[in-house]
């Protein structure tokens, strides 16, 4: 007789009855630490309602806060779809077969070509000069810097980096043999190694001046920050936090940091458990999420000049469209080696 | 006791239990708390010790830089137990009502007891985190400011429970206020303060662990990292280290209690 | 006369005369004292300072605590549910003390050296040993990660420390009935369970019910962490999302002083049952 | 017919020293025996192997015409309903009631379930009441057993063992603990009883006046070995050496 | 010249009951005077106001030709190390070994920081030790006080007052939870110090047969005024039933 009364009540922030999780009426869907906030909240009950419709099943969303057991709750069958980075879709999938991307954000043009985002390194823009060889940025410089990830199941906060530097060290005499494991801690190659536990997280400890260097992505702070000079997305670019940037930015407003190194990285997916969801309701989310109706919602995908804030936002023909498995391979390659 | 006064007492014990099993029931469903389904994850959680977290040679190599880390917070803990002892023994005379100078002061430790315990230590590891940085230093104080709490309450106790005859004995010789702490108060209470000190060791080892996490500091954050890039087998030596530092300093200091008290 | 008193006295080397009874005990009180403070010392010199800068970090702690207490308030949800968010922390550590205190009463049967068998005994403190020495975390993740997110993986993963916990309070404080009263018992034939019964359970109950308190403040604290990170909920989450999130010390600031209000609200409504249902035998 | 004979008892905690030593006697019903002994003679040791609360090694103890000897559990139980103990420091559950310590007599009549609920009959809780009557105590029926004064605690003991209807009462220094008043209450009640109620009592004593004031026969024992067997007429002054020895009787005096 | 003179002592520590009331008397250096009286009569209370371990109301209390009514601190302190004091509960810091708890007597004479640092002279720990051998305590210098007999503990107590060297020595019951033996030991030696080392004793009892035995002067006190003042030999029985009132002294006999 515990626990009654789970179903009807959808509690953002308590997460929800994963007593129900096996039970055919209810599809749990996890989310990444990033998109756990309750400014996201509006945006996550529109991907819930959308789903909720599709399958006629009741959605509950449960929030984390951490990737790892965002990515373990997905593998061991206890939730049916979660929305997580690709390298958190590596590594699901790794761990059980029966997962599958549902569907991925566009880019601007509304297809899979551009369904990209990007990876920074970026530093202090008064600092910049530490980090340039001859007038040009030089991962050289990182050695015994301060160094701030998201966390390390992030794909843009860390694997995307971190493979990124240790190639380009693979040729030095004296870091030729840096695994992913020496770039977590401090003592290798960076003095101290951070992690902010969200993108924004790592931002800050880059813009407090608790890093030197800090990884995070571009969407992730969209919100927070403006081009000051420069082109969007290449290295040199100045952004700035805007005037009455949201938390955590609102200390910092004005501040300025400018990219030294700029990867692209493929964007997230929504991912499926099939085993939990069925091949039936997995066909009728996927279409549900990839049709116009759900590109033109204004509370998923938040127009780019609108005060609100949402998981997404769209200055063109972004939607989300399906994809497969093997659309990942080039990331795949990346945390293999 | 009259009859009367009996009954009321039966009477009592049956509306104890009751208010037990309502406020068990309202927490299950506040909470969506599932009895059943919490008894069936049992099974699922033991398959999943017994295929994840297993010591392999691999994870074996780690066991250096595991060791360094296990190291920083064996020395977090002892530090922040004994610093935090050296304050709540002022705290605790302070604030005891037998040895109280005044009131104010009296007050003024226990407030401050209670606000460092009774802020959960994850609190006080998030509020440091945010000022310290990621340090031993902030580890150090998360740990240390549970302690205080913990430590100024259960001296203040010690020193309560200290005969209060010698106290007596000593004024009557015309000792100081100082001379009869150190000499009266100090000796009665000391094993008990060393067993105190002993516990919040042990404790706070357990919670390095979580505060580690929390601050990016010690055999914690080494904890975190394995087990947020999955590395389970190398999560599974980690928790060996701790379970083996925890019980060998459990004996240990179990072996001092009984001989000092 | 002189001579024969120097016979009693004992001499230190510096050939003044000593005081100390020179016990055992006392050695090792001044032993474990020393190590105490040469330990205290190594550690400073261990501990890695990397990133710390102790002026910065003295007035920005000044400056956080200060906006964190002095100008609460709450950005991210509202009042109501910052009360609902302590109701369910509350809950989790009801349900984990409730449950904990269920199951290790009997555990503590088994373990207690006067009601059980030796060998019994010892396995259970084994066991119990063992489960205490492995961080709480562990089990909470263990139990959100295998069985799902949610407060049966929270509840689960805090129930091992408390009945660890409990288990040793509950068995010292059976231990400590005096054994003539389970040998009156058992001289008029009672059986087992009624010498629990009728002797254990109302010697110790003063000592079971405070302890049982105890145990819950303690789960209190330990849910705003661990209701987080199994995805439970609670007040400990909207706290690392304030903190770790949106940076937002005025937010932390609230949620700070309502887990102290609770506390200190747990902590004298247990003094005051104490006090009136549990009268101490001193 | 003797209501208990011990035949060859021997009993050694370890196996180094014996502590009882080839013990032989038979006691008649309704007789009060008075065991006395120095120090670790080993009348505590005796008493507790007559109920079986220690087993011991060799020889036979015949109860009520049956050899107990290799009784075991449930049997165990019931002899135990048949004697019952008074003890030194009462050992009285101190949080609980009078009446309910009490009635702890009547737990060996039960079964486990009965017990653990508590499930007292109307009867066994009138003849609690009427024998707490009898000892004098019966204002205090409903006092919590620490708020009572020595004498009073030891009476509640009496009670417990006298509501199990035993044959025998076994009794290990009851008056140890009391003041000279309060002593000779419980020992004036003791006699009463094997005299009324025809219960047969063995007491430990320390006090050799009292025993000799009291009871029909009196045992004392040495290191393990019965040394003296009869009325305390026969207990001489140079008997009484005997069992004490003569340093022993020294240090009593300091 | 009188060591101890008191004029008009009056004290309540509530403002209702006057538990002193107009006490006045004078002693003589190297009398032991016995304090007798009821319990609750004020005995404690008394002897507390002579070492200011609480504050008087009313009146006046001269020591040694000076009068301390209104002393602070310091000379409070000065006049409790003149004034030595001896406890029923003997009142030794268990934990500490003989000779320490006797030298506890010195720190009146050491500034805080000496004391805290337990910088006792040669010459003191050496006087500590013949202290203790003449109270024939010395071979458990060593000893913690609490594996002392009461008897030995007691000795302790009196050897700490009397390394003050003390003009007066306060005693408290210092017999009442000691046996016959240790007693007579206790009283035997206060009544020598009294005699050889010229130290004036107020001991307050319960024991009049004692008090008889072993003062040179009786005063007792019946709800806080003083009843009786003389030798023993004027104490007849008519006034000690004056002194503890009928009731009183039946309800010792119980
Ligand atoms: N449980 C035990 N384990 C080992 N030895 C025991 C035990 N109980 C008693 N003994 C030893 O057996 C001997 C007899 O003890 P017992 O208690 O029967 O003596 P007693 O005559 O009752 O003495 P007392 O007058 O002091 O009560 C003693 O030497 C004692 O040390
Ligand atoms: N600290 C105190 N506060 C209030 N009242 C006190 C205090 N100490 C003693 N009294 C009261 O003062 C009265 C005298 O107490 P005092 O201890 O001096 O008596 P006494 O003659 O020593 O008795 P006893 O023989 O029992 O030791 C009593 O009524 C007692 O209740
Ligand atoms: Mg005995
Ligand atoms: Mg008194």
């Amino acid at each position: 007789a515990c626990g009654e009364g789970g179903a009807e009540e959808k509690t953002d922030a308590s997460g929800s009855d994963s007593g129900s999780s096996n039970s055919d009426d209810v599809i749990n869907i996890v989310w990444y630490p990033n998109e756990s906030g309750n400014d996201l909240k509006a945006s996550r009950d529109e991907i819930g309602a959308i789903i909720e419709e599709a399958t006629g099943k009741t959605v509950e969303h449960q929030l984390t806060t951490d990737y790892a057991i965002a990515i373990e709750t997905l593998v061991n069958n206890n939730a049916a779809l979660a929305f997580m980075g690709a390298v958190g879709y590596i590594e699901a999938k790794n761990g059980n077969d029966s997962i599958e991307p549902v569907v991925v954000q566009s880019g601007a043009s509304g297809t899979l070509d551009d369904a990209i985002y990007y990876s920074w390194l970026a530093v202090d823009v008064d600092a910049q000069d530490d980090f340039k060889i001859d007038g040009e940025f030089s991962l050289d410089t990182l050695e015994d810097k301060r160094m701030s990830f998201v966390s390390n199941s992030s794909t843009s906060g860390f694997v995307v980096p971190s493979s990124t530097i240790i190639d380009y060290f693979a040729d030095s005499s004296d870091y030729s043999d840096l695994t992913p494991e020496d770039l977590m801690e401090g003592g290798s190659l960076f003095s101290q190694v951070l992690f902010g536990n969200s993108h924004q997280g790592s931002a800050v400890n880059l813009i407090n001046g608790n890093a030197d260097v800090a990884a995070f992505c571009d969407g992730c702070v969209e919100n927070y920050v403006e081009v000051a000079e420069g082109e969007e997305n290449t290295a040199g670019a100045v952004y700035r936090v805007i005037e009455g940037a949201a938390e955590p930015f609102n200390t910092v407003e004005g501040e300025e940091f400018i990219l030294m190194s700029v990867t692209p990285v493929l964007n997230a997916p929504i991912a499926a458990n099939l085993e939990v969801i069925g091949e039936e309701d997995f066909k009728k989310v996927q279409e549900a999420l990839a049709s116009d109706d759900t590109a033109n919602n204004e509370g998923i995908f938040v127009p780019e000049d609108s005060e609100e804030k949402g998981l997404f936002s769209k200055s063109d023909q972004e939607r989300f469209v399906p994809v497969e498995d093997d659309w990942f391979n080039p990331i795949r390659e990346l945390s293999n080696k | 006791m009259s009859e009367k006064k009996f009954r009321q007492k039966k009477w009592q014990t049956t509306l104890f239990f009751t208010v037990i099993i309502v406020v068990t029931f309202i927490s299950s469903s506040i909470t969506k708390f599932n009895f059943i389904h919490s008894m069936t994850t049992f099974p699922s959680a033991f398959t999943w010790i017994f295929s994840n977290l297993m010591i392999t040679e691999e994870s074996f190599k780690k066991l250096p830089t595991i060791l360094t880390k296990l190291n920083e917070t064996i020395f977090m803990a002892i530090a922040a137990s004994t610093t935090a002892a050296a304050l709540s023994l002022f705290l605790g005379v302070m604030g005891s009502k037998t040895t109280k100078v005044n009131n104010v002061f009296s007050v003024i430790a226990r407030v401050i007891a209670s606000f460092s315990r009774n802020i959960p230590i994850v609190a006080w590891a998030l509020i440091l985190l945010i000022s310290f940085g990621q340090n031993s230093l902030t580890g150090f104080l998360a740990l240390f400011i549970g302690s205080v709490g913990f430590l100024t309450r259960a001296f203040i106790e010690s020193i309560d429970e200290a005969d209060q005859s010698s106290v007596e004995a000593l004024t009557a010789t015309g000792a100081t206020y100082f001379q009869i702490i150190s000499k009266a108060v100090i000796p009665q209470s000391l094993p008990q303060i060393i067993s105190w000190t002993l516990f919040m060791i042990e404790t706070n080892i357990r919670s390095a662990t979580l505060v580690g996490i929390l601050t990016g500091t010690g055999i914690g954050y080494s904890f975190d990292l394995y087990y947020k890039s999955m590395d389970y087998n190398t999560v599974a030596l980690i928790t060996f280290t701790i379970v083996i530092t925890v019980i060998l300093i459990e004996l240990m200091s179990n072996y001092i209690r009984k001989v000092i008290i | 006369m002189q001579y024969d008193l120097a016979t009693h006295m004992k001499r230190t080397r510096t050939g003044k005369i000593s005081l100390k009874s020179g016990e055992k005990s006392e050695k090792v009180i001044q032993l474990t004292v020393l190590s105490f403070v040469v330990l205290t010392i190594a550690a400073f010199f261990f501990f890695d300072f990397t990133g710390f800068q102790f002026k910065k970090a003295i007035v920005e702690t000044a400056h956080n605590l200060k906006v964190m207490f002095f100008m609460p308030k709450l950005s991210h949800f509202g009042f109501g549910e910052a009360i609902f968010q302590v109701t369910i922390t509350l809950g989790l550590a009801v349900l984990s003390t409730i449950l904990g205190a269920l199951i290790a009463f009997f555990l503590a049967l088994l373990a207690a050296t006067n009601l059980s068998k030796e060998w019994i005994s010892r396995t259970v403190r084994v066991i119990v040993a063992f489960i205490r020495a492995v961080p709480t975390v562990l089990w909470v993740l263990i139990f959100a990660i295998s069985a799902g997110l949610g407060s049966e993986a929270a509840v689960v993963g805090m129930l091992f420390h408390s009945i660890a916990y409990l288990v040793k309070a509950y068995s010292e404080a059976f231990e400590e009935v005096s054994p003539g009263i389970i040998e009156s018992l058992r001289a008029t034939g009672s059986s087992w369970w009624h010498i629990v019964k009728h002797g254990i359970v109302p010697s110790t109950s003063t000592y079971i019910m405070s302890w049982t308190f105890l145990r819950f403040e303690i789960n209190f604290g330990v849910a705003v962490a661990m209701g987080a990170a199994a995805g439970a909920g609670g007040i400990g989450f909207e706290l690392f999302m304030a903190s770790g999130f949106y940076f937002d010390l005025r937010e932390v600031g609230f949620i700070t002083y309502a887990i102290l209000l609770v506390a200190i609200l747990l902590e004298m409504l247990s003094t005051r049952l104490k006090n009136r249902y549990l009268p101490s035998e001193k | 017919m003797s209501l208990l004979e011990i035949k060859h008892l021997n009993k050694s905690y370890d196996s180094k020293t014996n502590v009882l030593k080839d013990i032989n006697f038979e006691i008649e019903s309704g007789d009060l025996v008075s065991v006395i002994g120095p120090s670790g003679a080993g009348k505590s040791t005796l008493l507790r192997c007559i109920n079986r609360m220690v087993n011991f090694d060799d020889g036979k103890i015949i109860f009520d015409g049956k050899d107990t000897t290799h009784y075991k559990k449930r049997e165990l139980r019931k002899l135990r309903t048949d004697i019952g103990m008074v003890f030194q420091h009462y050992n009285l559950v101190p949080r609980l009631t009078v009446i309910e310590n009490v009635l702890h007599g009547r737990l060996g009549y039960k079964s486990t379930i009965q017990g653990l609920l508590s499930m007292f009959t109307e009867v066994e809780k009138e003849n609690a009441f009427s024998l707490l009557d009898t000892l004098g105590i019966v204002e205090h029926a409903y006092k919590r057993c620490d708020q009572l004064s020595g004498g009073q605690q030891q009476r509640v003991g009496i009670a417990r063992a006298l509501i199990q209807n035993p044959k025998l009462i076994l009794c290990d220094e009851p008056i140890a603990s009391l003041d000279p008043n309060a002593s000779k209450v419980i020992m004036t009640y003791l006699k009463q009883i094997t005299r009324d109620m025809n219960i047969t009592c063995i007491v430990n004593l320390h006090q050799v006046d009292v025993a000799r004031e009291y009871s029909d026969r009196i045992i004392a024992l040495n290191k393990g070995a019965v040394v003296f067997d009869g009325s305390h007429l026969q207990l001489t002054e140079e008997r009484m050496n005997h069992v004490y020895g003569m340093e022993t009787r020294e240090l009593i005096t300091v």
